[in-house]
């Protein structure tokens, strides 16, 4: 794959990439959400999908209100620091019928995604013994250690259909750099069967090599490069702009009540083209949420 | 003598939980009060307290009370980032955490943590937002620490779902069931202190708070709580934990309520 | 343990934290290799240690030649772009008794430190089969899946009594920064029971909190904090200095001779305190090696 | 017709190795010549190769011929710089590696490799380095390249021990053993190619350097080697990949001998 043709517009990136029936990971923790995405798989009326994140957000919750999902597999359904995430409660408490699930904790999770991105079939890890998630997740079980006998916990391997992973700098082969909180974006591309990197900023390749230790994701998994500067917001990207907290925060009286939603999905997702219709919607964001300089020194990578 | 600081019995309670911990503890923070109770620490009596978030913040030194246990203020000024994937499994699993602080919605009689779902899991009357990092956070601290409210829906005889385990889960001991850390040696609420009895693996009553009855206590759980034979007495706030909290940590009132 | 009492000389570092019968990972992928520390183990005659790394290097071999070691554990062991490492060799070739040997593939030294960092006992891997390893190895075993039924390779967890990891800066808490090559030093750190840290530059806290994803290995698992620039040498540290090639060369015939590798160790080794005289010894190395510089950027932190 | 520049059949050798390599692949680089043939490729038709090395270097770009797979001039200006954990694991195990590129000590007539031990394992006589990452890169990459200057001692019928599994290891198919990738399809030595028979698991010659006959290649193999029907003729290398391999990429003489 050419470099050159990897960079492609979100909705060329969507179209191409993110079919009916696919399981999804729109990664990030709490950090570098990619609202964009989720909104512009909204627009598409893409249906059935399996949805699968430690922390379903509120993007999330707008794709479950929207008929996106089909099923949502994940370690942590609220809104963080805020509440409930309504959409999805609705959709376990009374949909008919109800939202699939399936539930791990973070650390099953992660340890899927581990798993997944290694392409080993399971990974083994200390958790889950005198709780009553095996009982409702026949996917938790266990393995017996060939050394010392131990019985450990044991997650499946979660290979995504599609990863689409946020983060704050990439080159057009879809090189990627993030600092900051580093949700399980690596494991999330080396586990997907097809990668989107959207960026906060398109770089030349020489910008990644200078800072090899910084590149969390290698352009040579990644199958399309978005450029889309706060296409996190109202989740945040470090060094760039800060969480919208007021968002989240508001997100309780609209995600509760379910006319008052689907009137936002209306004016903000069906009723916008793009991530810059979005933007020009809001003229003081940039000015309340741009992040403060907190310049890190260099290292020197010579020899 | 100075006259004690107007306070809630919130602000007791999170100026309690606080208290429990010593200076220089590894601390594995989890999000809502616990959150607020260890920031409170590090501005007191624990400068030096290591406070680890599940994100992956190690060390943070956050310059304004993180909204969330993701918050970009947690990474600023950090001394490090860790993956996820070694911060479960390096620093929690590793042994490294010597208390994990959580918030429940309900705790029962043994400690366990239901945050999964009120009524049937497949048809939940409530559906909670689920474990997070909490059910490993529980297995794998050397200690644990339980911050919450009292009432009867809260502190049931026996959870609905036991999403984190306590001292003793449907019937097994931590022993029994493997687990490295001591478990919820406390659990700090808004009327006093309960605490962990090792052999019969309940939580009894071990401190009130000033003005409130070891009855009052009963009335707010769900099953005949052992009141200990001699309650150790809680020191109010002083009134420069309670500036703090309402100036300093928490002035937007996210966690405290007014 | 307070920050302050941890910084202490090399001296002081392994006469407190290596014993007698001790298993040690001096840690390092041909960068960052602490030959000052192989050294001082020397001079203060330690005697029956493990081994372990992936890649002995020539510091294991000096280390075996001085007889401090009963066993090595590896995965590769020669004098990397030149030739053998000859007291090995000998060791295993002539010695009577032989060096124990318990010998992996790299993956599978990998995997041993990453089992032991996390704390767990074993670690799967598609491995070995067909392979003549586990038949000299018991320790290389299979694990079952209990979800797809696929046997797979499993090591066990190594976690060594010392791990000495060189960086090139750390705080005097152990906090410690490391770019370039990263060899198995996070992983080492966390597995072992004692973490000497050995720095090419002791930095104040604020500096590693200025850049803390550069945070490779966290102080609370750290035990020691030794200041020793250029304790790497002739391995190398990014940004310091190159790799000293000419030595790697001429240890082919200094190893191949036994007499002369004893002048050798009594020269550079028995007849020098420290690291410190080492250097004053080779006037001209820092104009030789020293690195040249290729700054990154810093990036921002700020939000 | 520009006369072909005098070349040594280490040299061709290495000019072969080069040309197996498709611009843009990603490469798996092991020590010694392959890194040469690799750089060479690079140098050459093949700008875009995207080289990996165990040492976790990604997309490395080496301004001088790196001496060791760990070298610092592998860093400066790469990619990526992997932990080995993540090499071995998502980058090889995660099936990413098309072509992985080994050297050997000793290859035998089904292409395992032994670079461990010659003679008896517990009391060699003579150790060599072992597996390093030879093993695995072996059993994952889609398609393994082996490079090596023919001698008896160098191709044995049998390796004494298979540190790393080619087409057939005691008996045992690729496929029944799981390995995902095809093998060593080709091992490219001083007198001409060996390519895999995916039938009988052997390897057999497949094409021959200028001036060497098939029997000049048998006498220098331990085994009654199949010689195909209808041999490939080698060019000889050009002008410019001579001096490409002298003056820039070895010009020290590390891997080439005079």
């Amino acid at each position: 794959m050419t470099a050159s043709g990897k960079v492609v517009s979100m909705r060329e990136a969507i179209a191409a990439h993110v079919r009916d029936g696919d399981s999804v990971v729109i990664d990030g923790f709490t950090h570098l959400i990619c609202f964009a995405a989720g909104h512009e798989i909204i627009r598409q009326g893409r249906r059935d999908l399996t949805l699968c994140r430690l922390t379903p957000d509120l993007v999330y919750d707008q794709m479950i209100a929207a008929g996106c999902a089909r099923k949502l597999v994940f370690s942590w359904a609220g809104n963080p620091g805020a509440g409930s995430l309504f959409a999805f409660r609705r959709a376990v408490e009374v949909s008919d019928p109800p939202l699939e699930i399936e539930e791990y904790s973070h650390f099953g999770m992660v340890a899927r995604l581990a798993a997944g991105a290694a392409n080993l079939p399971f990974w083994p890890l200390r958790d889950y013994a005198g709780t009553d998630l095996p009982a409702v997740n026949p996917q938790i079980r266990t393995v017996t250690c060939p050394f010392t006998g131990e019985q450990l916990a044991a997650v499946p391997a979660l290979n995504p259909d599609v990863a689409i992973v946020h983060v704050q700098r990439a080159d057009a082969s879809g090189n990627a750099q993030v600092w900051g909180l580093l949700g399980t974006q690596k494991e999330a591309a080396f586990a997907a069967r097809r990668v989107i990197v959207v960026c906060e900023e398109l770089v030349t390749e020489e910008v990644i090599r200078a800072d090899p230790n910084r590149t969390l994701i290698p352009g040579l998994v990644v199958h399309a490069v978005v450029r889309e500067p706060w296409g996190a917001h109202p989740s945040y990207a470090q060094g760039f702009y800060d969480r919208d907290n007021d968002f989240y925060v508001a997100w309780e009286a609209i995600g509760r009540d379910e006319r008052r939603l689907r009137g936002w999905l209306d004016e903000w997702v069906f009723g916008l083209p793009d991530r810059a219709a979005y933007l020009a919607k809001q003229p003081g964001l940039r000015e309340r949420l741009a992040a403060d300089v907190r310049m890190a020194a260099g290292v020197n990578y010579g020899f | 003598m100075v006259a004690a600081a107007p306070y809630t019995p919130q602000e007791l309670m999170t100026v309690v939980a606080a208290r429990e911990l010593r200076d220089g503890e590894v601390v594995f923070v989890g999000i809502g009060l616990p959150n607020l109770a260890c920031n409170l620490a590090r501005a007191t009596h624990a400068p030096n307290l290591v406070l680890i978030y599940e994100s992956g913040a190690v060390g943070a030194v956050p310059e304004r009370l993180p909204v969330s246990i993701g918050d970009p203020a947690l990474v600023t000024g950090a001394l490090m980032v860790a993956s996820m994937a070694d911060t479960f499994q390096c620093l929690l699993q590793g042994g490294r955490i010597e208390v994990g602080f959580l918030g429940g919605a309900q705790v029962d009689r043994h400690g366990n943590i239901n945050t999964t779902a009120i009524g049937d899991y497949a048809r939940p009357r409530v559906r909670l937002p689920g474990s997070g990092g909490a059910t490993e956070i529980a297995i794998h601290a050397r200690r644990t620490l339980v911050v919450g409210a009292l009432s009867p829906r809260a502190f049931p005889a026996e959870v609905d779902f036991i999403t984190t385990p306590g001292l003793r889960s449907r019937g097994r001991t931590r022993r029994e069931l493997g687990h490295p850390g001591a478990g919820p040696v406390r659990v700090i609420t808004d009327g006093g202190v309960l605490e962990a009895n090792a052999g019969s693996g309940e939580l009894e009553l071990a401190a009130l708070f000033p003005g409130v009855t070891a009855d009052g206590v009963r009335e707010r759980v769900g099953w005949p709580l052992v009141v200990r034979a001699s309650l150790q007495p809680v020191a109010p706030p002083s009134a420069e934990d309670v500036r703090l909290l309402r100036d300093v940590l928490d002035p937007g009132r996210l966690f405290l309520k007014r």
